[in-house]
């Protein structure tokens, strides 16, 4: 529904801010929204927010998915089932 | 009674001094300003007449081009320029595109009550820099102050002339179906160094504008020998909006290739943060070349090597088309159209 | 661009469209709704139905902010620029939205309202810090990817005393329309609309979790995978939903794990749930009033409720009557069944909202796909 | 799929539409502003071009002459005419002063958001009849729109290009001692015609704009053959200092003799009200004309006989000076400088 | 135009030419003083010295309401504009005076200030009725002929209940100056400046009539000639001066019996009255501190004087070094004898207030006369 | 000392306002300084405001003297006196 990019953390600044950075772009916006952030995670950018981390292991892993396509057959594949 | 003073002025307070009403009003004030800013660095033999007009030479044969544009940037200065060269590259620009070779310019200022002489003396330098790099004089200007809050520090208008020689056909109204669409290098640079210099996007990037003058690239082109058909430079609404006008001059349609675009990677993440397309980011210095098939290789290889072709890229092909539509292949695999700008290029949330 | 252009790989979305092709079953129709706007738009631009067999078809949902918005809330907004005299702030998508009289933000902005796009709710603080003497109203809009940031607005407002700042608030909820449309005559009763599945939201999703889609999973049979924005995502989860259907299960799966999770971002709603309450009812553009499916400002923020601060009552406003968007909204109807598609309404001179941000449904087909039309 | 519709664009809604962004954003709005109300109205064979430039023919000698002008007038509509017809005149007359047959217009708005776009077709309307009466068909233009409060309604930039025929010579460095200074009309009536307009003045006035293309009247003095040296109109900052401008280009002094300066005697009665003095006050359909004495009888009968200079006189004559005074005697019997108008034209209370 | 044109024939001015060559005494000079800017600058527009033999000369004085206001009163004006936020009014002539940091009210409009050029003080009431957010300040000057417009804004402004608009007084007296001139020692006691007689008010004395330049006629044996300021009534004043001096006469006569009688306006000098008190000091620029001098506004319109409203109180501000402004507005030098006339002070940047309208004495000899420096 | 000018009253207004004409030229002006102004008199103008009336027989009187001028012997030719 809304446009938000993932963006990595490069720099934490005063007042729950952070420097991300996207191919060279850097931007500042808040962290109110979420918790544990470092230096190095990504995470998905929203109207100048940050809405929440990115899992880089889920993302692996759903890539994975897709690079296998070819040859998957009908099972559940690992996809995360709630 | 008492003898003569020495004659003396008061120089311009280029450190403090800000632009007022009296520098507008044809008097003393306007003619300080003129003589130690505008004569001071543009001046040439022609802008030096002090006439109304300029009287100047022209070639014994051809035909004259004339182009116009009001340039009405904000900020007035940017990564890679500011509003004095781009003043010069635009125009040079339109009237280098029909084939011409650009010989004069004319400029008419239009100053807000308050503008720092100081920024004004950096406008008109870099202008008298653009102008003599690209070999294009200021013969003749004008200069106008408006009130405070009815204007926006400075306009400057320039328009040019050129003349294209005998046989030279270029336009927007010559694309056939067949013919191979061309790009001088990557997309988007002006409009977003633009962009990401307003404060309120808390930016740092390292876009630069692609400002320059491309009538020596163009020269490269035409010295080919190559059958040309459009040349174009896609500024306000980018090269999608662009294609778009050429599409509708010569009844054609087009279809784009994603993959071939060149963006920079700067420029794509601007994009993407704002939710903006660089196929309709404007560009200073780029150049679209439309040309017969059988070119296409002849023209790519001239423009890369030219500096300011180094990225240039084949994108599409022109095809018959009555709904004039520009579509794209994309790089996922699909297809779509490349439409005209519709309204104004605002960052999307959603 | 890493975590988006692996994303948007050709080469990627040829072997999952050949999966596709091979799970889809030749011999039935597969209509999956997309609910989002940046399904929408992501399908559009990249041309992921170009990748699609004919047997599978997507139908644009109602999740697109600007669309479901009524004219009555610019309205509102128009006003308080216009004969309020508030500097309002908005998001660029909402300048176009059309209004009564012929307004639209934009046009209001012409006419010498002081309207100003912002890049985010906090720029709307800054200008209020900045003119002490001028009344600035954050018109708020969004799904509840944007309600959290404008809960932080609050609080910072409250937090810096500020007595100039406040917001129009119409945050809405995205279960309320999946309900909505679920209930609707044409899904429940009639089967006009064949829905054999959802692509859930991606960045809503991100903030309310999984777990809300559980319901409708559960309570209308009806198979959710919530997917990401970039175009693989999409199709990972057509195959996915395909196989659902396939299987004859209704679950909700999610596509999407780099980025959610089931129960979301607990620290945002806890914020939107200090700052903000159910609205009994709202009115949407293309769904009508719809029960507990917005927020307003909570009693203990009255005084940054700009419906509070100013006298701007809601008024209903019907639609043109030529326009399709409500149909178009519930999956009714698809942007070319409109009369005046691609005549009297182009993006330049929307008549309805569906034709203003590049994630309604009439705005993505004419800007990206009506070449399909004289094909 | 579906078939497609007929194309149909709600056309623009001239009775209350505003100018907003979206019209000068490059892409579809401006494409129709300019179907629709530039290319309507102003259209002809070189604009119908459609490209960045107009590639027009030109003629086979002589020298090109270019000059530009930006338009900021306030009231944009005044009595005897609007900045349309003005953009028109005011850059036509530039280039016929240099002797040249004026032949194309290049036209550039700056038009701010809100802008009435009823207002904005009269204006171009205007812009249309003044260049269709001259004969100049405007060629080429831009069209950029600023937000609300950083324009003034429209500013309009024109320029325009001529050609002097081989031998001719006009120029404010030409006077010399001898020559006799002409004008052609009455002074100051633009100018008073716009300040009456203004609304906290409290003027009911029957002064009128000048405004007027000057070629026809430039052609006939030209035919006479007599030896002119200079030719000026003499616009912002009135007939003084213009007069200052050609004394310092020429390097000599002048004498004016006040008795013969026409005048209208409202606009004597409005300058006596403010406290101004019409010799800087502004004109946009006169023109100061300088030429050897002995052909100073032929230039006024000349300049009698066309419709543009019934009231024309003999003011003055060029002299010798190194300080290049401008002066006058005064109808009163004395002496005084005409100086250069200082700062701005400001109503006077003591 | 009637009553204007009759009084600047050249053919009359021949004549009264001719009959001041043939009465002025060829075997001594005759020095008169022009009190009014207006009498200089007719002198000067006209080229009425031309026509005066050359043992006539004129001596330009200090009647003109922009030369003699003092730098500090125009700081003050500035003060308000930038640093009050005031909506500020003015004559047109006020805006080019010098103040301090090389400003003016010209260039504070170009940095930001929102400063306004009126044609009447009414249009400051009319500006203030219309912005009741904006606080409007009338910057009046001028001497008795302008008081009157000022008193009956206030009166205005106080019948309309404006809480918004106020009048930042600067207004001086006529006589108090005058009596300065001959107070001065170069008059009174080293006679460095030779006054055989005064070319009296054309305006004031409208409003103040002839009667108050009486006294100096009597205490100083002076004679004065009330003059209009058409070129003719100028000359015919000197001619009538040059009598009174031949015939050993010290009177008060009125050339300008047209518009001035002994009394005056009687009903201007009551609103004078009601509105203004003396102000025990006030500084002008060129002849100092003057006691009872200038006027302030009464207590009972305290709410409208600026000085009250706003904190600008009045700072001295010495003149610039150079500047013989003083000397000239006194009589003692003329603009020729500044050092920096022409070259560092020209109309365009004026450094002394003389140099700005075109009544101050030095404007006018740049202006109109500098071809006799050269001949 | 200021800029002030005669014009002829053609008009009463409201107000006590008055419309003057100076050769064509109309302008409002105030008459809140003066008494007893008629249509067709005289009045001096000043920043928008009559400040007295003009007196046609004294004005006839100067303009009278200046014309005779040439013959004048010195002695008080009626000037007023005060
Ligand atoms: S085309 Fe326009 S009017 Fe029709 S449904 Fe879409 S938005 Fe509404
Ligand atoms: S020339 Fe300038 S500085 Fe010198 S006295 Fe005159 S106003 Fe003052
Ligand atoms: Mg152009
Ligand atoms: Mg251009
Ligand atoms: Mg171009
Ligand atoms: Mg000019
Ligand atoms: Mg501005
Ligand atoms: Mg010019
Ligand atoms: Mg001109
Ligand atoms: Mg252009
Ligand atoms: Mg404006
Ligand atoms: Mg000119």
């Amino acid at each position: 529904m809304c446009l938000a990019i993932p963006a990595q953390v490069v720099e934490l600044r005063d007042g729950d801010n952070a420097v991300v950075d996207l191919a060279g772009v850097r931007k500042e916006i808040s962290l109110s929204l979420v918790e544990g952030v470092a230096v190095g995670d990504y995470v998905i950018v929203h109207v100048g927010f940050a809405l929440n981390k990115l899992d880089p292991e889920e993302a692996e892993q759903t890539l994975k998915l897709f690079a296998e396509m070819g040859q998957l057959t009908a099972d559940g594949d690992g996809l995360t089932l709630h | 009674m008492t003898t003569s003073r020495k004659p003396y002025i008061r120089p311009l307070d280029l450190k403090h001094g800000q632009v007022d009403m009296a520098h507008g009003s044809g008097g003393r004030a306007m003619a300080q300003l003129i003589d130690e800013l505008f004569a001071r660095h543009l001046g040439n033999e022609y802008l030096g007449q002090g006439d109304d007009g300029a009287v100047l030479p022209l070639p014994s044969e051809g035909r004259l081009v004339m182009a116009t544009d009001a340039h009405v940037v904000s900020p007035l200065f940017f990564p890679g320029g500011d509003i004095g060269c781009l003043s010069v590259h635009g125009t040079v620009n339109d009237v280098a595109v029909m084939g011409a070779r650009p010989l004069y310019l004319a400029a008419s200022f239009i100053l807000e009550e308050g503008f720092q002489l100081g920024d004004l003396a950096r406008i008109v330098q870099s202008m008298a820099a653009a102008a003599s790099a690209a070999g294009v004089p200021v013969v003749t200007g004008d200069t106008k102050v408006v009130e405070r809050g009815k204007g926006d520090g400075v306009f400057i208008t320039t328009t040019g002339v050129g003349v294209v020689p005998p046989g030279r056909e270029l336009s927007g109204r010559r694309a056939r179906p067949g013919d191979v669409i061309l790009v001088s290098g990557t997309l988007g640079d002006h409009g977003m160094a633009i962009m990401a210099e307003r404060e309120s996007l808390g930016f740092e990037s390292p876009i630069v504008s692609d400002t320059a003058a491309l009538h020596g690239l163009i020269e490269t082109l035409l010295a080919t020998g190559a059958d040309l058909r459009v040349l174009r430079d896609p500024t306000r609404g980018g090269l999608a909006t662009t294609l778009n006008e050429i599409a509708r001059q010569s009844g054609v349609g087009m279809m784009l290739q994603e993959k071939a675009l060149p963006v920079k990677p700067a420029v794509n993440a601007a994009c993407e943060l704002l939710g903006l397309d660089p196929l309709y980011v404007a560009n200073e210095g780029k150049l679209i070349a439309i040309c017969a098939a059988a070119d296409a290789e002849t023209m790519l290889t001239a423009m890369r090597s030219h500096p300011l072709g180094v990225d240039a890229a084949i994108i599409g092909q022109v095809h018959a088309d009555d709904h004039h539509f520009v579509q794209m292949t994309t790089a996922f695999g699909g297809r779509r159209i490349v439409d005209w700008l519709s309204g104004e290029q605002l960052p999307r949330i959603c | 661009m890493k975590y988006i252009d692996e994303f948007r790989d050709g080469d990627v979305a040829q072997k999952i469209a050949a999966s596709i092709r091979a799970e889809a079953d030749p011999t039935r129709n597969y209509h999956f709704m997309e609910f989002c706007g940046g399904h929408t738009h992501a399908i559009s631009r990249y041309g992921v139905s170009d990748l699609l067999p004919a047997n599978v078809r997507m139908i644009h949902g109602p999740g697109c902010p600007v669309c479901v918005l009524p004219i009555g809330r610019v309205d509102q907004a128009i006003r308080l620029a216009l004969d309020e005299g508030v500097t309002l702030c908005t998001y660029g998508d909402c300048l176009r939205v059309p209004a009564s009289d012929s307004l639209s933000l934009l046009k209001a902005k012409a006419k010498g309202g002081d309207i100003r796009m912002v890049y985010s709710s906090a720029d709307a603080v800054t200008l209020a810090q900045k003119n002490p003497d001028k009344q600035v109203v954050f018109f708020a809009i969004g799904f509840e990817t944007t309600t959290p940031p404008t809960a932080v607005a609050i609080k910072q407002a409250a937090a810096l005393g500020l007595k100039n700042f406040s917001v129009l608030c119409c945050h809405v909820l995205t279960p309320s329309a999946i309900s909505s449309i679920l209930e609707s005559p044409e899904v429940r009763q009639w089967g006009t609309v064949p829905l054999d599945g959802f692509v859930g939201p991606a960045h809503v999703s991100t903030i309310i979790g999984s777990r809300p889609y559980e319901f409708f999973a559960e309570e209308y049979r009806k198979p959710v995978v919530i997917a990401g924005f970039e175009p693989l995502d999409v199709m990972q989860a057509i195959r996915m939903l395909i196989r659902q259907v396939n299987e004859g299960r209704a679950e909700v799966e999610n596509e999407f794990s780099r980025a959610v999770d089931r129960d979301g971002n607990l620290k945002a709603q806890a914020l939107v749930a200090e700052v903000f309450e159910m609205r009994k009812h709202f009115e949407w553009r293309g769904l009508n009033v719809l029960p507990y499916s917005a927020l307003r400002i909570r009693g203990t923020f009255a005084e940054f409720d700009a419906e509070k601060r100013f006298p701007v009552t809601y008024a209903s406003v019907a639609d043109h009557k030529a326009c399709e968007c409500g149909a178009i909204l519930r999956g009714v109807k698809r942007p070319q069944d409109c009369k005046i598609f691609g005549t009297v309404c182009t993006p330049e001179n929307s008549v309805g909202s569906c034709m203003v941000s590049s994630e309604g449904a009439c705005a993505a087909h004419y800007t990206y796909g009506r070449y399909k039309d004289v094909a």
